[in-house]
């Protein structure tokens, strides 16, 4: 059990930032602050995967010449992160241009106001 | 030429996307913007042909071959995916201008058709592809579109719509993203073939063995299930479907849910397989009672529904269910009929929106009250509507009967009759939901005060009844439906593990 | 023309004929004009093929596959050849009855009306000749939904409502009971052609045979077992013609016809016999036979009256399938002939009087009979028929039916079907009575007989009747073969 | 035992989240959003992923918070008290969280050289880079290469957002108070 806390403890700190982020989506009614929410379980999604990428005792994935035997991290990971920032981004530019028109329709960015002014439209 | 069919299918419209924003003039964009999906359904076509000759084909882009390149791999089923996909794009095509012309400035047209073909792009990668994480960068293209599109309503419902959509969708994505992490972690691959020979076997049935692999599985699932709108995850779906434009929705009944739902399969059949899902996990045990709930409170709660687009929404959760429940019933036949039910719900459900689309364009409401009269003053819009309805009950004839016909078969052949009488029950629900609104179409008489309608015009019809007339057409022959399915659902059956 | 065309025109005219009404929608002459020439032609293709099946020929017409194993496809036997019969037969005097009666209501959307009718007609076709069983039940849905508009024809809140309980209740036993029962078949037997002597004998044990069966009996809605037969009385709101169509036509008999096809040839009355299965499926139409009679007697309102005796009469048909032998399954399928012929007479003289004298309830017809005569006569020449008296058709069905209860000793089945026929006595006669002997209420009426088009029909139908007694011979050995003689 | 640096930025983050969350000045709140991504980038750079880590403090850190600093000029700065009870985020929270814990048991611990991630395909990139492709950072030639076409779609989503965003805002049409 030791081993496992002191060989995973990492992972775990990391699902614990990622729960934060989702419980702010899931939890908050301001809208621009479940965006924040999303924007924290993204990135603790991609600390997720650069935490597997990690070699203990290697460099960075950039080789030198000449040398065989450095121990490098894995670089895949990184590729694949660096596509998923950039999704994330652009979820959260459209999202935000989304709150922005709410605000100018309803007034508010509250989700129980939204939902009241809706209810009462009928 | 014919070798590159495979990456010509999803970056032809991946470029027309841009080319739109280069081009900018209003006929050119809207001459590419058919001509894209036609020349997709063409390659579609071709492939699907090609698959059924010589059986899968495997492409490696850029040359680079798989697991360290991305590989696209068309057999059967995505093949048959493909089709129903830019068949729907194709057929929908007429109705974005004359839709969109009321609620959008014309000057956005362009960009409108550069989304929409990015969505269709982004719907037919997820498809094509033979690799997890190019997967999820399509999905995200597909779901971005869609987020788009939806917020283009035009009542401002659309906006909120749109946005609970984008975030519960990104959960979903982020949720998929997190399965494919844990799934690499333990083998070292992204793609499907070499994941599907590196996923560490269960021990025996009844030890799920690795407790990574469950998890990743569980969150594949959870993911690709809150995109196709499984119940109890379907909440964002009524909202999207009824406040989009209708063209929007159409197309997104039709193609979006089905992509997730192929995905889906691909992930439960191909990847993890039948034995370690159905044998090991056990998930029909939890999958089958969602999907019959769903086919019954989707049903029932489409009843109580006052507006035309809510009620073919809800509808879709409960047509969904039918679907996830070829998944649970763990059998070639139960598969087969959901295959068949993806194709024949994409032709009847996007049917019945093009014709809620043209009730849409001459009633200027979508409440079911408003169709007062509309069975004498648009004859045909208002037959195509019953067609599909009576498709969705499974009456025999159309295409719904077809799926139902499968899905019974497989209950019974395990010897679950009382899923079978479910099944054939919650059809009765569909009645009742269609009848409701075929009795103000016929019965009911138009307020003298409102404003006077007619028919659409040809362009509209014309699609419309292409839809509609394929379900009754693939309710009659089914080589190229149940068949394909059939075929299909044996590849997903067999395949890779 | 050959067999395989005289199926295909049989089933394509009314089809054709509907498309015609559609298009002289402008013109109403023209229009009834394409109806009775489609009815003529119909009956033209249906009868010409009644040499072929009575030499013992199964003429058919496969058309495409379905789904594997389940094509579209139509063979003729004699039952089916006797249901198309009777349906396109009965749909010419139906349709100058209808032209008369519409037209003498000043009823609105005839051109709907006429269309679908049409379209009924077909489907009914398609159920008499279907070659399987789920040709048969494509048709016997389709059946339902066309009909549909014509039970909910005045559009009022009373019409819709029975329109939702003739759909309700007619797709839900079809959908839930008997396409489970057909998928079930197909998953025990591997197909669902009708074979003579049946396709589930030896391979469906006894259990089965007989949960098989009910959802069968009891899924063929049409067939208005109890407790399913609710819809009838209620699609009493739509125009007589219409009910014509269901009590005599094509509805209720496809209902009845489907039941005893299936008897017949999905189980063969072996199994039927060996399996149990029978005997509760006769308890079960017995129980409706007399129930429904008993109904009837107390009914006031004339066609709801009459819609308690078609359910009677119902039964007895699914009793004589449900006796499993021989001579019962020919009195009960002689008896979809006879009935029809009855019952069609009936509900001509009921809508007579309503356009006429506006006369619906049985308490109002004193003395009718002396001012109309005919109707009336031809009222009481069919209450015979019903009942089982000579000179008239049904007494051939119903003594076929007594002798195939006593051929299996089945007493108790012998002394059901002499007290329904008592029953019958009971809620006919005495409109007859009413109408010949009571005195006629003391201010004088300034009605006659019915209009020219409605007399025709129903006097020539009651004739009929008298004709299926006198010459009971053709359709007897058109029949013979199903029961093995 | 080394100086634990990520586990106190891990101390950092978490405080970070956790004041996100209850912050009611949402323009704060955006601000340490920001901080949040810079100081993740630097998490990063610890990990060796000096790519993702220049590229979160770009775009995420930079980008993202002017994103939300923009959208909060013109919505609103401060969110609204709270009353419902949130018990059912706090579920779905709780069981994902533990779900992932338990998923982890089974995974190769942190760093370990032997984890299968490190033994298949990944060699063939480091060992095929410096021949195929001639870059020294194996991350850009993976990128520009082997998977060049996820790039192609990362550069799509990117311009999806991008037209998506301009349809939205720029749409000029008015909003029907009511459905009919």
């Amino acid at each position: 059990m030791s081993a496992s806390i002191l060989g995973l403890w990492n992972y775990w700190a990391v699902i614990v930032l990622m729960m934060t982020g989702l419980y702010i989506v899931t939890a908050r009614d301001n809208l621009v602050k479940k965006v924040m929410g999303l924007n924290i379980f993204q990135v603790s999604v991609i600390m997720f995967y650069v935490s597997m990428a990690k070699v203990r005792g290697g460099t960075a994935p950039i080789l030198v010449e000449g040398e065989e035997t450095v121990l490098y991290s894995n670089p895949l990971p990184h590729v694949l992160m660096l596509t998923a920032i950039v999704v994330g981004v652009a979820t959260t530019a459209l999202a935000l241009a989304l709150v922005v028109r709410i605000q100018e329709a309803y007034g508010t960015v509250e989700e129980d106001e939204l939902v009241r002014i809706d209810d009462d439209d009928g | 030429m014919s070798e590159h069919l495979p990456i010509l299918q999803v970056v032809v419209p991946l470029l027309a996307g841009p080319l739109c924003l280069l081009l900018r003039h209003r006929l050119l964009v809207r001459g590419l913007a058919t001509a894209v999906p036609l020349a997709c359904l063409t390659i579609a076509g071709l492939l699907l042909h090609r698959v059924q000759q010589v059986g899968a084909i495997s492409y490696h882009i850029g040359g680079w071959a798989p697991p360290l390149g991305i590989e696209y791999r068309i057999d059967l089923a995505n093949a048959y995916v493909m089709v129903i996909v830019s068949a729907i794009a194709a057929v929908v095509m007429p109705f974005l201008p004359g839709h969109m012309g009321s609620a959008m400035v014309r000057r956005r047209e362009h960009l409108f058709y550069a989304i929409f073909l990015l969505a269709l792009a982004g719907l037919l990668g997820i498809s094509a592809t033979g690799d997890m994480f190019n997967a999820f960068v399509f999905l995200e293209i597909a779901s971005l579109a869609s987020y788009s599109l939806v917020a283009l309503g035009r009542h401002r419902r659309a906006l909120v719509a749109a946005y609970s959509y984008l975030i519960i969708g990104t959960i979903g994505g982020t949720f998929f993203l997190l399965g494919i992490g844990l799934m690499y972690q333990m083998t070292g691959t992204l793609n499907m073939v070499d994941l599907a020979h590196r996923l560490p076997e269960p021990m025996s049935p009844g030890t799920p063995g690795s407790r990574t692999v469950l998890v990743a599985f569980a969150f594949l699932a959870v993911g690709l299930s809150i995109k196709l709108a499984v119940f109890p995850l379907h909440q964002w779906l009524p909202r999207a479907y009824a406040h989009a434009p209708s063209a929007v929705s159409a197309f997104l009944a039709a193609t979006s849910t089905k992509v997730s739902y192929y995905l889906l399969v691909r992930v439960v059949f191909s990847l993890f397989g039948a034995a370690y899902v159905f044998d090991a996990l056990k998930l029909d045990r939890l999958l089958l009672p969602l999907s019959i709930v769903a086919m019954f409170a989707g049903s029932t709660a489409a009843i109580f529904q006052t507006d035309l687009k809510r009620l073919l929404a809800y509808s879709s959760v409960a047509q969904i269910g039918y679907m996830t429940l070829g998944v649970s019933l763990a059998s070639v036949t139960g598969l087969t009929g959901g295959l068949v039910h993806l194709f024949n719900h994409a032709l009847m459900k996007g049917g019945l929106f093009l014709a809620a689309a043209c009730y849409g364009m001459r009633l200027r409401s979508s409440r079911i009250a408003d169709l007062a009269g509309a069975g004498r003053l648009m004859p045909w819009t208002t037959a195509a509507f019953v067609t599909g309805g009576l498709a969705l009950i499974g009456v025999p004839g159309t295409a719904g009967f077809v799926s139902k016909w499968y899905l019974v078969l497989a209950a019974l052949e395990q010897g679950r009759w009382l899923v079978a009488v479910l099944v054939v029950a919650s059809s009765l629900l569909a009645v009742a939901y269609v009848w409701r609104v075929v009795e103000v179409a016929y019965f009911a008489d138009r307020d003298a005060g409102a404003h006077p309608i007619k028919e659409v015009p040809p362009l509209l019809l014309v699609p419309t009844w292409i839809l509609i007339g394929a379900t009754v057409y693939f309710g009659l022959r089914t080589e190229l439906t149940a068949g394909v399915a059939e075929a299909a659902a044996g590849v997903l059956w067999e395949s890779l593990r | 023309m050959s067999p395989e065309q005289a199926i295909a025109a049989a089933l394509l005219v009314p089809l054709l004929g509907a498309a015609g009404v559609l298009l002289c929608r402008r013109r109403p002459n023209v229009r009834e004009a394409v109806t009775v020439l489609a009815t003529l032609l119909t009956f033209g293709a249906v009868a010409s093929l009644v040499p072929a099946v009575t030499a013992g020929g199964r003429p058919g017409l496969e058309l495409f596959e379905v789904l594997p194993g389940l094509p579209l496809a139509f063979a003729v036997e004699p039952l089916g050849m006797l249901f198309a019969l009777v349906a396109s037969g009965l749909w010419i005097l139906t349709s100058i009855y209808a032209i008369g009666y519409m037209r003498s209501h000043h009823e609105g959307h005839q051109t709907r009306f006429y269309a679908c009718f049409a379209v009924a007609i077909a489907a009914a076709l398609g159920i008499a000749f279907a070659a399987n069983l789920f040709t048969l039940f494509l048709f016997y849905e389709l059946l339902t939904l066309t009909t549909y508009p014509l039970v909910t024809h005045h559009g009022d809140e009373r019409a819709r409502r029975a329109g939702r309980l003739y759909l309700g209740l007619l797709m839900a036993t079809s959908i839930v009971l008997l396409l489970t029962a057909i998928i079930w078949t197909y998953a025990v037997a591997g197909t669902l052609d009708f074979r003579p002597g049946g396709i589930l004998a030896g391979r469906a044990d006894a259990p089965l045979a007989i949960v098989l069966l009910l959802l069968f009996a009891f899924g063929t809605g049409k067939a208005a077992l109890m407790p399913f037969h609710r819809w009838l009385p209620a699609a009493m709101v739509a125009p007589t013609p219409v009910s014509a169509l269901l009590h005599a036509v094509a509805v209720v008999k496809a209902g009845v016809f489907t039941v005893t096809k299936i008897v017949l040839y999905v189980f063969g009355l072996d199994l039927l016999r060996t399996s149990g299965g029978g005997e509760i499926l006769a308890w079960v139409a017995a129980a409706t036979l007399l129930l429904a009679a008993a109904v009837a007697t107390v009914q006031d309102n004339l066609k709801r009256r009459l819609a308690y005796s078609t359910i009677s009469q119902l039964a007895y048909v699914v009793l004589g399938a449900a006796l499993a032998n021989g001579t019962a399954a020919l009195g009960g399928s002689l008896h979809v002939a006879m009935h029809a012929m009855a019952k069609i007479t009936l509900f001509f003289c009921a809508g007579a009087i309503a356009v006429t004298a506006h006369k619906t309830e049985v308490s109002q017809l004193d003395g009718i009979g002396r001012r109309m005569p005919i109707t009336c006569g031809a009222f009481f020449l069919a209450s015979l028929s019903i009942i089982g008296l000579p000179p008239a058709g049904g007494t051939w069905s119903k003594w076929f039916l007594v002798l195939g209860a006593a051929d299996g000793e089945r007493w108790a089945m012998v002394a059901v079907l002499l007290a329904g026929s008592l029953l019958a006595i009971g809620y006919l006669m005495p409109v007859v009575v009413r109408a010949f002997f009571y005195p006629p209420p003391a201010a004088g009426e300034g009605h006659g007989e019915a209009p020219l088009l409605c007399l025709l029909p129903l006097t020539l139908t009651a004739l009929g009747c008298v004709g299926q007694f006198v010459f009971a011979e053709p359709l007897y050995r058109l029949l013979a073969p199903i029961a093995g003689m | 035992m080394p100086f634990p640096v990520d586990a106190i930025l891990f101390v950092f983050l978490l405080t970070m989240a956790v004041v996100i969350a209850r912050r009611q000045e949402l323009f704060s709140a955006a601000m340490l959003t920001g901080l949040f991504s810079l100081l993740s980038a630097g998490l990063f750079t610890l990990m060796d992923a000096l790519d993702v880590a220049f590229t979160e403090a770009a775009v995420g850190a930079g980008f993202s918070t002017i994103l939300l600093l923009g959208a909060l000029t013109r919505t609103t700065g401060l969110e609204y008290q709270q009353r419902r009870p949130r018990t059912r985020p706090l579920m779905i929270v709780f069981s994902t969280g533990a779900a992932l814990i338990y998923g982890t048991l089974d995974m190769p611990h942190f760093g370990d050289p032997a984890a299968a991630i490190h033994h298949h395909v990944t060699p063939d990139y480091l060992a095929r880079t410096p021949v195929e492709i001639d870059v020294p950072n194996v991350v850009t030639a993976v990128l520009a290469s082997y998977r060049g076409y996820d790039t192609l779609g990362e550069t799509m989503v990117i311009f999806v957002g991008g037209v998506g965003v301009l349809l939205v805002l720029t749409g000029r049409w008015r909003w029907r108070r009511r459905v009919r």
